[in-house]
């Protein structure tokens, strides 16, 4: 499947965090399919912004606007979206696949894939069964990403989704967010490593400023 | 020397050791207990004050003292796991714990059934038989520590240094009655230059108490042999003893 | 998803983690365990004495264990992004509030009521004043956990949420324990308990219907 | 770098933590100030009878609160890896065993001892009784510090860890409690408490001479 | 400085996690200068390997010397050594000039810098007063490297030293490495990024079997 038309627009997006303030402010329009590499220095507010981007952090100004609504008035700009961020939204505690049925269970996103397949996806078979406090770094990555391939999302946000993991997992992740684009989608992605894919990624450079 | 001593204590020949102690040791166990029932049950006179309620002591007794006894084995077991870490040492805490809760269990089953006649009531909070339920809070301690720990070497040690640290209760568990005035009977037993209490009811109790510790070795060795088996699993020794048996490590 | 599915689903994950990790959901029930066995060492052996506080002990053990059992109702799901996730699915947070309150209640609160027979019994309490005790714990119980959750989840976290909680949450807690103290004081008069008892169940009725929104709002706001 | 400097600098580190949050030093405190409050509202306003339970309700609230705040004394260490660290920097732990208990001491046991002041005269405690009450209190608080700095050390980074130190610590604390009881309720008859203080003191210098290794121990034992 | 005579042995090491085994048992010598990079797989074991060598797992079988004597006979190996894992070493309530502070207070390695010349090097100055909390992760990952500048260890373990970090701190710590090595220092690192610093790197690879 694909998606008809999705469109985010964001303008004048001014973000504060204590001291901190993103700035200059962030104005950018991505028509899907388009894949956004949020780039600039450590601490240059690249999680703030995407925390932001995805409704998590109220901005301090500016508009955000999924298919030309603003998101604090669209009820389903959640189930739009996939984000996964720098934590896993994991329970330590429960297996891998535990974790990912009960994602499925409570999402009211499109399901497109069980969480085995979605597992199967990701290579992460083998370690389906340990309880996510065994895991890996790479591991616990891996299967965190797994949500991408659970439900079906025209925006994807993914904060430094390469952290950890090695060189086929990157390919396979790198592949999954080409055919998100080849689907019309839109991702979103933070990171300080050279995206590899085969689409174009279009660069945003985020200044840092403290005041 | 610790060489030595590690050689000397080391699972296989402890294992072997181990079988031919309690092929000793079950057999006489069940004479002392039978001589101890017998003769407590028919040949103990009746108590004038109490009657015949008093003849549990002959359980309530011998596993108050393997309470307090098995707790510090436990205590020396823990000092060589702490300085010279023996594995045979390891194991026979890990081991031991559960025989001690089960000591300390029976002592206050029995205590209270006996304190109902003699007390009127199933339970009183009582110095001595609070402590009583410390120890037993301390044993459970210990099994639930060495079950968080996943790792059976490291949980070893750490139970080691938690068995240290509460050994400071037992004198206060032996001594509650003399500190305090309670309910609780004083000492009628060990005092040996004179005892208070009749030779024949005496000799059957003292039958018990040698009877109770030999259980408690020869139930030991029994669970230490699989525990060591588990211990050692990868080395060869337990592979030829489990391939040439079959499974099942209790029947080796 | 139906909301009987959700509140599953949520119910479901509650159990599986409690079972795997038995030794935190063990806490507040040694910790009340423990907490009613210290008077006796504290108070020294009178047992006329003992069974005169025991109510209030094990009312005043029963809230405080669930004070701080609630505390971590929300914490690791905030901690590993859980929550966020949650909340981006969808799903109505109200009914996950519910779902969560249900679970503690099942987890938390009935073991509670189970380990106070013996407690009451153990310090000397009279059977009709334990039916009693039993019957204001179980109403009070509910009550606990639902406002519990809400005040879980106003300040999951934030730094200290641990004394936030018990400063916000024993103050809710002090009307049930005036309710239940004085059923059980009745009782031992051997007057009727049922004026308080119909309290108890008033305030269980309110919770139930109200603190679910409340929980949904504060996770709402702590997301933000 | 000499033993002073070591205990200096994990002192000024925990102080400094403890200055920045607050009020998760202020939990246990809270606590223990509305376990002791809870009490009237759960026996009712007998004055009397409060009077009478009140050494004993001080001391378990004191115990309790102790006993949770010791739990978390290594937790964010062994999270954030800083305890890893110390133990790689070849400092000797049995001091940084030794400089926590005296942090948790004066951070937690010290304000419990201020506290207990105005409670104790709240709840109508007769001065003697309320003096001896301080000194039992001040003496057992240090061991209560001691032995629990060896627990949560045993038992930091274990799942569950809440739990198992509630259930190692309260059999360890008993006997101080025992002691604390028995010398107030003997003030309180008018009696002598010394010999109970000369038993706690002594206590104490056990603890201070041995808990320390234990400690060290049990951080080399966690870590590996 | 240099180190006159650096020297780790480690002979068939092997390592247990649960059901993990380490396999085939890990044998090798490095003799300073040398630079180690640990690769495998994710769920491979380097961060198992890493923390045996540093002494903090005890491995099921195996020997590993420094200097040509066993590290559990050895009272200063500590001493000699730089760890730095997954997790900071970072208390989250002090600022990093605290923690840095902290660290060089308790420290028995020799220290060759001031904390605030450790953070200069790792251009850390302009968040040193944020409490670790406030952080970004890159920043976090600066701070806790930050301890490389501090002390003069002649054995350094990093373990994914590159997370988070911009290419500006990614050079930086290259750059850290290279002057160790200089130094007759060994360095080893696991990480799935390739090294990019003057130095040859020697490649261990870390094969997978659960068992
Ligand atoms: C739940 C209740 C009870 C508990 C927990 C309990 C506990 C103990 C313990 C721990 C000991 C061993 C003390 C030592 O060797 O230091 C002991 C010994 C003894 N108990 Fe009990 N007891 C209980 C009830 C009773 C009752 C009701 C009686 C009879 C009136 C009784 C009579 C004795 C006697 C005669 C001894 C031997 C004392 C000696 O010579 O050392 N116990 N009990
Ligand atoms: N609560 C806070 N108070 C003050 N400043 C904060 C707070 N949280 C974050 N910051 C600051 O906000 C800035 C942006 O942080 P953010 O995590 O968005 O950076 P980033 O671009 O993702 O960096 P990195 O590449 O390291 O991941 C940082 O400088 C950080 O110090
Ligand atoms: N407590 C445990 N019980 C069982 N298995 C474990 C445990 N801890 C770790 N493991 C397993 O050990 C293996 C090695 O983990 P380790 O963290 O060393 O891998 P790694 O090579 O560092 O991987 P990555 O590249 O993802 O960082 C993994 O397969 C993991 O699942
Ligand atoms: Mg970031
Ligand atoms: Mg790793």
């Amino acid at each position: 499947m694909t998606y008809p038309s999705t469109r985010l627009d964001v303008s004048n997006l001014i973000l504060e965090r204590g001291e901190f303030v993103l700035s200059p402010a962030l104005t950018f329009t991505a028509q899907g399919p388009s894949l956004i590499q949020l780039g600039g220095e450590n601490g240059a507010g690249k999680t703030t912004a995407l925390r932001a981007l995805a409704g998590l952090v109220t901005p301090a100004s500016g508009s955000i606007h999924w298919c030309r609504q603003s998101i604090d008035k669209l009820d389903n700009y959640a189930t739009s979206l996939n984000y996964i961020g720098h934590v896993s939204g994991l329970s330590a505690e429960l297996s891998v696949r535990e974790n990912l049925e009960f994602i499925a269970a409570i999402g009211r996103q499109q399901q497109v894939r069980s969480p085995a397949a979605a597992l199967a996806l990701l290579e992460a078979q083998t370690f389906a069964e340990q309880p996510v406090r065994q895991l890996s770094a790479g591991q616990r990555q891996r299967a965190a990403l797994a949500r991408l391939a659970l439900f079906d999302c025209p925006l994807w946000m993914l904060d430094e989704p390469f952290t950890a993991l090695d060189a086929d997992s990157r390919k396979l992740v790198e592949n999954l967010i080409d055919d998100h684009l080849e689907r019309g989608g839109i991702a979103l992605i933070a990171t300080h490593q050279p995206w590899g894919g085969r689409h174009q990624a279009t660069q945003i450079h985020l200044g840092r400023q403290s005041t | 020397m610790f060489d030595f001593l590690n050689k000397y204590a080391s699972l296989m020949h402890f294992y072997r050791l181990s079988r031919r102690l309690s092929q000793w040791l079950a057999p006489l166990t069940a004479v002392l207990m039978c001589a101890g029932v017998v003769g407590g049950l028919w040949f103990a006179p009746t108590d004038y004050q109490q009657g015949d309620s008093f003849r549990i002591i002959y359980i309530h007794v011998p596993s108050a003292w393997m309470s307090l006894f098995v707790y510090m084995s436990m205590a020396g077991a823990a000092v060589s796991i702490l300085v010279w870490r023996v594995k045979v040492a390891e194991i026979a805490l890990r081991c031991s714990a559960p025989l001690g809760a089960s000591f300390t269990f029976l002592a206050l089953v029995t205590g209270s059934i006996w304190g109902k006649p003699m007390w009127g009531t199933w339970w009183v909070w009582d110095a001595r038989l609070t402590s009583e339920l410390i120890l037993l809070f301390l044993y459970l301690g210990i099994m639930a520590l060495q079950n968080a720990i996943e790792d059976r070497r490291v949980a070893a040690r750490a139970a080691a240094v938690l068995t240290l640290i509460g050994v400071v209760n037992i004198p206060i568990i032996h001594y509650s009655v003399e500190w305090w005035s309670t309910l609780h009977q004083g000492p009628t037993v060990s005092k040996f230059d004179r005892p208070s209490i009749h030779l024949h009811m005496l000799i059957p109790l003292l039958l018990m108490s040698v009877g109770f510790t030999t259980f408690y070795i020869s139930a030991l060795m029994v669970r230490m042999r699989t525990e060591i088996l588990r211990y050692d699993r990868k080395t060869n020794w337990v592979r030829e003893i489990v391939t040439t048996h079959h499974g099942s490590p209790s029947s080796v | 998803m139906s909301p009987q599915a959700l509140v599953c689903a949520v119910l479901r994950r509650e159990f599986r983690r409690t079972a795997r990790n038995q030794s935190e959901a063990g806490h507040p029930l040694i910790f009340f365990v423990l907490a009613v066995m210290l008077f006796p060492f504290a108070l020294g052996p009178d047992t006329a004495l003992l069974s005169v506080v025991a109510p209030g002990v094990i009312w005043v053990a029963a809230l405080l264990a669930a004070s701080f059992s609630v505390e971590g109702l929300f914490r690791s799901d905030f901690a590993d992004g859980s929550l966020e996730l949650m909340a981006l699915s969808g799903a109505p947070l109200a009914l996950v509030g519910l779902a969560k309150a249900l679970a503690h209640w099942l987890v938390a609160g009935v073991p509670v009521l189970l380990l106070t027979l013996p407690l009451a019994v153990g310090l000397g309490l009279d059977p009709g004043v334990l039916a009693i005790l039993m019957a204001s714990l179980a109403l009070g119980s509910g009550c606990m956990s639902l406002l519990g959750t809400s005040i879980s989840a106003l300040t999951v976290g934030l730094r200290g949420s641990g004394m936030l909680v018990a400063l916000l949450i024993l103050p809710l807690y002090i009307p049930l324990l005036i309710f239940g103290a004085s059923a059980t004081a009745n009782a031992a008069l051997g007057l009727s308990a049922a004026a308080e008892l119909y309290f108890l169940a008033g305030l269980l009725v309110l919770a139930l219907t109200l603190t679910p929104w409340a929980t949904a709002t504060a996770l709402r706001i702590r997301l933000s």
